[in-house]
């Protein structure tokens, strides 16, 4: 049992047990704090897997960009902090939770597991080892961001592109979504 | 006017009768009424006799059609059902017996009804029921007969519930028609069974085509026809099981009593036999049971005939019984005898009953025996021909009904099918019916009067001039007795048994032997051949006759002797039989036994149909039906909550489910 | 000339009480539009009686028949119509209790009443369409239209409870009558899978039908049979009638037990059993069952009711028991003795509901025990019910014997066993009958407020004695008057029982008689 | 003993659960935003996982699209949730029931 395990599970446990903390919030604000945490650990846990391109975007782009914008949109609207529970637990609530417990003792025992890995077995994937058509083959195992780089605009040309153009779109449709009601009110002005 | 015509006139002037008093006689006075219904039978009478004593006699079948009623086409053919009607010597007996006696009854209720508001429906429904008693002997196929079969079922409703505003008389009308309508399912049963197996239902054409071989092949069918008209037989002849509705049916004014419960109406089981007798002889399951349940009714009414105090009741038990022997004699093979004692039996038992109407007539109706005694010399006409009525009924030798009842029993013991124990059983109801008609006789003629006392305390104020008055009645009412009882003397002589016959030196058959050989000649043959010859002898027939007579004498002196004192004078015994003495005087409690076990749970039944079945289980199928889609929908328009979180259990939950169905 | 009428005969009958029903509608003065009214279904019946002058009785075709275009020609809808023996009977039935049911309606409706024989009217119309209708949807929209006016007539002249009455009526019926539309709609399909053209022709569609593997015929019987043994109504689908009956006005009961009753019966025989003769034979017993359970129950609860009209109402299911059975048992005798039976039950229950209207307008009660020796006050009151009841009791000289005993025959040559048990129906049937004449009309004379009532007024005894006549006449004259169904029911009989199709064609008056070119014949 | 990435794959099931249920119990639409970020996140580390499993790297590419189009739902959704602080002056998830049926 080497450090890198153990760091790998208690960041991971850490991780989840800080979005359980997350969820449970009543200020907002709050939450996003927790979960910027969250986030780190979880680019931590990238790191560990040799994803370091994944492990710096983590960071750089959840951790600073998206969740700076959420903080942004919560102290903007100032909220007040929310009533956790409206009631009791429902039985709905209850059967739903009891539906994910169940789940996640079938997936996190061996049988969950051999279930999981059966599928890719059969289909000529092994842990460890790498696929014959896998055209990452080609690239070395320690030059992660390079591997990244050619897959991405290789394989991946279109998709990349179109999600640019998707990136566009909601940069162009936030800006009308959060303008339309003053513009209306301009207009009925 | 020929034959048919007369045939039809016959059958259809007691229906015009009807009409004419039911509907345009409403308001006519009480003459014209009664002339008119008395005339609507007697003219029919006129004109049976002249066909009975004419074509009839010399052998002929008059068949006439009146009008085509039913044809359905049936698998290879048609049945076809006319409303025809057919004159034999069987129907020809009949036809005289009702027309005849129907006369003398309308003449005599003419008078007994004088005191009844609109008496004209009374006459109505009585020439309603001799049209409908007409088409059951006359009808040419199993259908007329039913329409006559049901006709004077629903007469008799109508006439035993005469005084409606007594809810008893209606209630018992209304137990007359049910119970008959059993009987009538048999009946109905026995007409499909003759449609299935031979595609017809006129007695001539079943008649034609049952042959011994067919008869053979279906013998389970014709046992069950057999049966199934014994059933019909059952309802309307007052047999075991089906008899409790004439001890009630006598709720009707007397004469109705007369005519319908003992002369006409309650006989036509035994015609109906009698003309199926060619059929019923190849199953001996069937007469078997017939002779059976003849001889059991005889003995089982005669037990309670012994204790009434109806004057009413007494006759209309022995009438049971006595149809119990006609029954019995049916069974045993001895139609023509059957026959014969119905014709004895219609004219003594109408004296009896027009006797008795009679004196309760006189007495303003008080109908219990215990409050009559010594009226023969107050009324010597009723008196003298209920004396007569009496000797017919218990046999006493010369009297009709010693004729046609020893020849009942003596083939109950020899016939074809008979049985000694048959005979023992029929030997003890005719010692019943001796000790219980000599009973009523010496205590409503005889004796002590007990009449003044009793009548001041059943009448009160209205009555008072009336109670020292009890006279002979008119002679409207006098006149059929007298001539009832001629008949009831004379009416024997047409079945002298053989071995007296032989001592007169007469040869040959008696007369209702021949006169009925056209009718139930194939019927004896059938005997014949299949079940051997009867096998009596003069010996035996001598020695029945002669026990009977003893027993008969013994029973009569009985009574006479222990009534001497008074009705008290049976008390002794009564105390001494106890319990059972109380459980022949309430009938042998049968009505309580059906009430308790057919019709109470079938109440009940209906009720539990009505609450349970219709109102619980249907309703609520029909209405939670409903209401449970209205769940189903709600609940699922619950779920279309419009609140994304829902939306996403809803995806989880669905994930879960595709999850659980791919991986296990 | 004759032929002209002839041609024109049906739709005549169809659509001239809808004439009427405006005309009524648009009059100002009640007791006119009354009296209008009457005459219009007076009328009616006048040329309904062309029908039977010149019905062909040898034959079992489709007479008096017209075939029209209707909607779009692709559609193969078309409006065809035409009388066979088995509708010529209930079309007569129909024709002549109208004119008697408006008669009585002059005392039982008080309110709104030109609404009311307007409603009337459109119901003939809408019953004899349907009756005489060849073509699926013509039918259909006919077989719905009848709906609306009896919906309206409970729902508004009724009783107390007249809305939950009436809806369920309209419920249980409309749910019947879809599963019987989309029976149609596949049938339709079916069909142009089959020979390439749409056709709602009945006809037609008893060839295609007859044609189709048993499963699918099983299908498609039990959704039309289920239709019509809703509205006949069978055992278990019978609650709807007695509430229905109960909240009625006089004459809704009276056109209800009538005829609307004998549409599911008419249905059945025009329909579910020619069309799938395959699956009505594997539905008989099913069939046969039900109708005797219907016929013991019905008769048991009938018994156990203490208000008449429901008593009548439970009768109607046991009788209508015989008649489902009837037909069930696929011969002549069963055919001839349910059609026969519908007419008199039609008669004598009809008769049967009138007269509980007399009594009722009297003294707005149904409880049996408020009543009791009318004999006494009303002797033609009682009369009529006596004559009445022993029409329904199926006394032999009644009509209703006749059917019965045909049907109970006819039932019996193929399962004596259910047509004994059907046999104590007709025990019972004495029983409940008589126990209310029993109530009502015997007994003594106690209530004090029976003591004033007056007997049947002359308008009442005519419209009671005529159907006692018919009672009667029935009973008698049945040879002549089963004389005109016979060739239909035997060609229906031998279609059922060959599990062939029916077939039978148009006769267009005033064109040649040759057959009809049916169009599938290539 | 499980490897790191099949571990890493059991964190990010549980790291889904605890997402799921975020969105699913909070009615605070901001929060539900978060959690879906959680959600995401979860996503991403089964995608890394599952490229270390099977040695390739499309998992990781994959995980860069989804942080692209996580943002572009961040973009949009909190414009989404301003427009409807304005509307309705609240961001209760209740609230919004136009879908109701």
């Amino acid at each position: 049992m080497d450090l890198n395990f153990i760091a790998f599970v208690v960041m991971g446990l850490a991780a989840t047990i800080l979005s359980g903390v997350m969820i449970t919030r009543r200020w907002p604000v709050s939450a996003a704090m927790v979960l910027i945490a969250v986030m780190t650990l979880l680019a931590g846990m990238f790191g560990l897997l040799e994803a370091h391109f994944a492990a710096a975007a983590q960071i750089i782009v959840y951790a600073g960009a998206i969740m700076v914008v959420f903080v942004f949109v919560m102290m903007l609207l100032n909220l007040p902090p929310e009533e956790l529970r409206y009631g009791g637990v429902t039985w709905g609530e209850m059967v739903l939770i009891s539906l994910g417990v169940l789940v996640a003792i079938v997936l996190g025992t061996q049988v969950g597991q051999g279930l999981l890995t059966q599928g890719l077995e059969s289909m000529g994937y092994a842990p460890g080892q790498t696929p014959a058509h896998a055209k990452s083959l080609y690239f070395a195992a320690d030059e992660n961001v390079k591997n990244v780089a050619a897959t991405m605009f290789v394989d991946y040309l279109w998709a990349f592109e179109l999600v640019s153009f998707l990136i566009l779109a909601a940069v162009i449709g936030s800006i009308v979504i959060a303008k339309k009601r003053s513009a209306e009110n301009a207009n009925a002005a | 006017m020929n034959y048919q015509a007369m045939l039809a006139a016959v059958l259809l002037i007691p229906l015009l009768g009807s009409v004419l008093n039911g509907f345009f006689l409403r308001k006519a006075p009480r003459l014209v009424t009664v002339t008119v219904a008395t005339l609507a039978i007697a003219l029919p009478f006129v004109l049976s006799c002249a066909l009975v004593f004419g074509p009839i006699a010399s052998g002929e079948v008059i068949r006439t059609e009146l009008f085509k009623w039913i044809s359905v086409p049936l698998e290879g053919g048609w049945l076809e059902i006319p409303f025809a009607l057919s004159l034999d010597r069987l129907s020809g007996i009949l036809l005289l017996i009702i027309t005849g006696v129907g006369s003398l009854i309308h003449l005599y209720a003419g008078e007994y009804m004088h005191h009844e508001e609109g008496v004209y429906r009374f006459f109505a429904y009585l020439n309603l029921f001799v049209f409908s008693m007409l088409s059951l002997v006359l009808g040419a196929n199993m259908v007329v007969t039913f329409l006559g079969w049901e006709g004077v079922g629903v007469c008799s409703y109508l006439l035993i519930g005469y005084w409606y505003s007594d809810e008893a008389n209606a209630r018992a009308g209304m137990k007359a028609f049910v119970a008959n309508r059993v009987g009538d399912l048999g009946f109905l049963l026995a007409m499909f069974m003759s449609v299935k197996l031979f595609g017809s239902v006129d007695y001539s054409a079943i008649a034609a085509s049952l042959t011994n071989e067919l008869a053979s092949e279906n013998a389970s069918m014709i046992t069950a026809i057999g049966l199934c008209m014994l059933l019909g037989v059952a309802g309307k002849s007052a047999q075991l099981p089906l008899y409790i509705w004439l001890p009630d049916a006598m709720a009707g004014p007397t004469p109705v009593s007369a005519l319908i419960h003992a002369a006409t109406m309650v006989t036509s089981g035994i015609y109906l036999m009698t003309r199926m007798s060619f059929l019923l002889v190849h199953s001996s399951t069937a007469m078997t049971t017939i002779a059976v349940i003849g001889a059991a009714t005889a003995l089982f009414a005669a037990t309670i005939g012994l204790v009434q105090n109806d004057i009413k009741k007494v006759l209309a038990y022995s009438t049971v019984s006595q149809l119990g022997f006609m029954a019995l004699g049916c069974g045993v093979g001895a139609f023509q005898y059957g026959v014969a004692h119905l014709m004895t039996h219609a004219f003594f038992k109408a004296l009896l009953f027009l006797g008795a109407g009679s004196v309760i007539h006189a007495m303003h109706h008080e109908q219990d025996i215990r409050k009559m005694g010594g009226l023969i010399k107050k009324m010597p006409i009723t008196g003298w021909t209920f004396v007569i009525g009496t000797l017919a009924i218990i046999g006493f030798p010369g009297f009709s009904g010693f004729f046609s009842k020893d020849e009942i029993l003596y083939y109950a013991w020899s016939g074809t099918f008979g049985h000694p124990l048959l005979w023992v059983t029929g030997a003890l109801a005719a010692a019943c019916t001796s000790f219980y008609m000599v009973r009523l006789t010496y205590l409503v003629f005889f004796g002590q009067s007990r009449v003044e006392h009793a009548h001041h305390h059943g009448h009160g104020h209205d009555d008072h001039h009336h109670s020292h008055e009890i006279h002979e009645n008119p002679w409207t009412m006098t006149l059929p007795l007298v001539l009832l009882a001629v008949f009831s003397i004379v009416g024997g002589y047409v079945s002298i048994p053989h071995a007296i016959m032989h001592v007169l030196g007469l040869e040959g058959d008696n007369a209702i032997t021949q006169w009925l050989y056209p009718v139930i000649s194939s019927a004896k043959e059938v005997m014949k051949a299949v079940h051997g010859d009867a096998h009596g002898s003069a010996a035996l027939e001598w020695g029945l006759m002669g026990t009977s007579t003893l027993v008969m004498l013994i029973m009569s002196g009985f009574a006479i002797a222990l009534y001497k004192v008074g009705p008290q004078g049976g008390d002794a015994y009564a105390q001494a039989a106890g319990g059972l003495y109380r459980l022949i005087l309430d009938k042998w409690r049968i009505d309580e036994l059906y009430q308790a076990v057919i019709i109470e749970p079938l109440k009940k039944v209906g009720d539990g149909f009505f609450k349970f079945g219709d109102r619980a289980v249907i309703e609520g199928v029909i209405n939670e039906g409903p209401r449970g889609i209205y769940l189903v929908t709600s609940v699922l328009s619950d779920i279309q909550s419009g609140l994304v979180r829902n939306y996403l259990k809803l995806v989880f939950v669905a994930v879960v489910a595709l999850g659980a169905w791919i991986f296990i | 000339m004759v032929s002209v009428i002839s041609q024109w005969i049906l739709t005549l009958l169809i659509f001239f009480p809808l004439l009427g029903a405006i005309v009524v509608g648009l009059m100002k003065d009640v007791q006119t539009a009354r009296h209008v009214a009457v005459a219009i279904a007076v009328l009616e019946m006048i040329f309904s009686f062309h029908l039977i002058a010149h019905f062909n009785i040898d034959s079992a075709s489709m007479q008096f028949a017209q075939d029209l275009a209707w909607l779009p020609s692709g559609t193969g809808i078309r409006y065809i119509v035409g009388v066979d023996g088995l509708s010529l009977m209930l079309v007569l039935l129909t024709t002549i209790l109208c004119p008697l049911i408006l008669l009585s309606s002059y005392s039982s409706i008080e309110s709104n009443v030109k609404s009311f024989l307007a409603l009337f009217l459109v119901l003939e119309s809408a019953m004899i369409g349907a009756l005489v209708s060849l073509d699926l949807v013509l039918f259909y929209v006919f077989w719905e239209a009848m709906l609306i006016p009896m919906y309206f007539i409970i729902g508004v002249w009724g009783g107390k409870e007249r809305i939950y009455a009436t809806t369920k009526f309209f419920i249980y019926t409309v749910v019947g009558s879809l599963l019987m539309l989309v029976a149609f709609a596949y049938l339709y399909y079916l069909h142009y899978q089959q020979n390439g053209v749409f056709s709602t022709n009945l006809i037609e569609l008893y060839r295609t039908a007859a044609g189709l593997p048993a499963e699918t015929q099983l299908w498609l019987f039990a959704a039309t049979a289920l239709a019509f043994a809703i509205k006949v109504p069978l055992f278990p689908f019978h609650t709807w009638l007695p509430d229905a009956h109960v909240q009625a006005p006089t004459p809704g009961s009276v056109i209800l037990a009538g005829v609307l009753l004998k549409m599911g019966t008419y249905g059945l025989m025009r329909m579910s059993i020619p069309m799938f003769p395959e699956a009505a034979h594997q539905a008989a017993p099913v069939m046969i069952t039900l109708s005797v359970i219907g016929i013991i129950y019905g008769a048991l609860i009938a018994w156990r009711q203490t208000d008449i009209k429901k008593l009548v109402a439970y009768s109607s299911v046991s009788h209508l028991g015989f008649v489902v059975a009837g037909m069930f048992a696929f011969n002549e005798m069963g055919f001839t003795g349910a059609l026969y039976q519908m007419v008199n039950h039609g008669v004598s229950t009809g008769a049967l509901f009138l007269l509980i209207g007399v009594v009722y307008e009297r003294r707005h009660t149904r409880e049996m025990s408020e009543y009791g020796g009318l004999a006494k006050q009303m002797p033609w009151y009682a009369f009529f019910m006596v004559v009445a009841t022993l029409g329904s009791v199926a006394l032999p000289g009644t009509g209703g014997f006749i059917g019965e005993w045909l049907i109970l025959n006819g039932v019996f040559q193929v399962h004596p066993v259910m047509a004994t048990l059907a046999g104590t129906g007709v025990i019972l049937g004495a029983i409940y009958m008589l126990w209310l004449v029993l109530k009502v009309v015997w007994g003594p004379l106690n209530n004090e407020e029976n003591k004033k009532l007056p007997d049947c007024s002359p308008r009442e005894s005519f419209v009671l004695a005529t159907l006692s006549v018919f009672v009667f006449a029935t009973g008698f004259l049945s040879a002549p008057i089963l004389e005109h169904t016979v060739p239909t029911l035997k060609k229906l009989q031998e279609s059922v029982n060959s599990k062939s199709a029916y077939k039978t064609q148009l006769v267009i008056p005033g064109r040649s008689n040759e057959p009809m070119k049916v169009m599938m014949e290539k | 003993m499980l490897t790191l990435p099949e571990i890493g794959l059991y964190f990010s099931f549980l790291l889904f659960l605890v997402g799921l249920a975020g969105v699913m119990f909070r009615k605070n639409i901001l929060f539900m935003m978060v959690s879906v970020e959680i959600l995401l996140n979860a996503a991403n580390l089964a995608f890394v996982s599952a490229s270390k499993i099977t040695g390739t790297i499309d998992g990781q590419v994959v995980m860069f699209f989804v942080m692209a189009v996580a943002a572009c739902e961040a973009a949009v959704g909190l414009a989404l949730i301003i427009a409807l602080y304005r509307t309705k002056a609240s961001i209760e998830a209740d609230d919004l029931k136009a879908l109701r049926g």
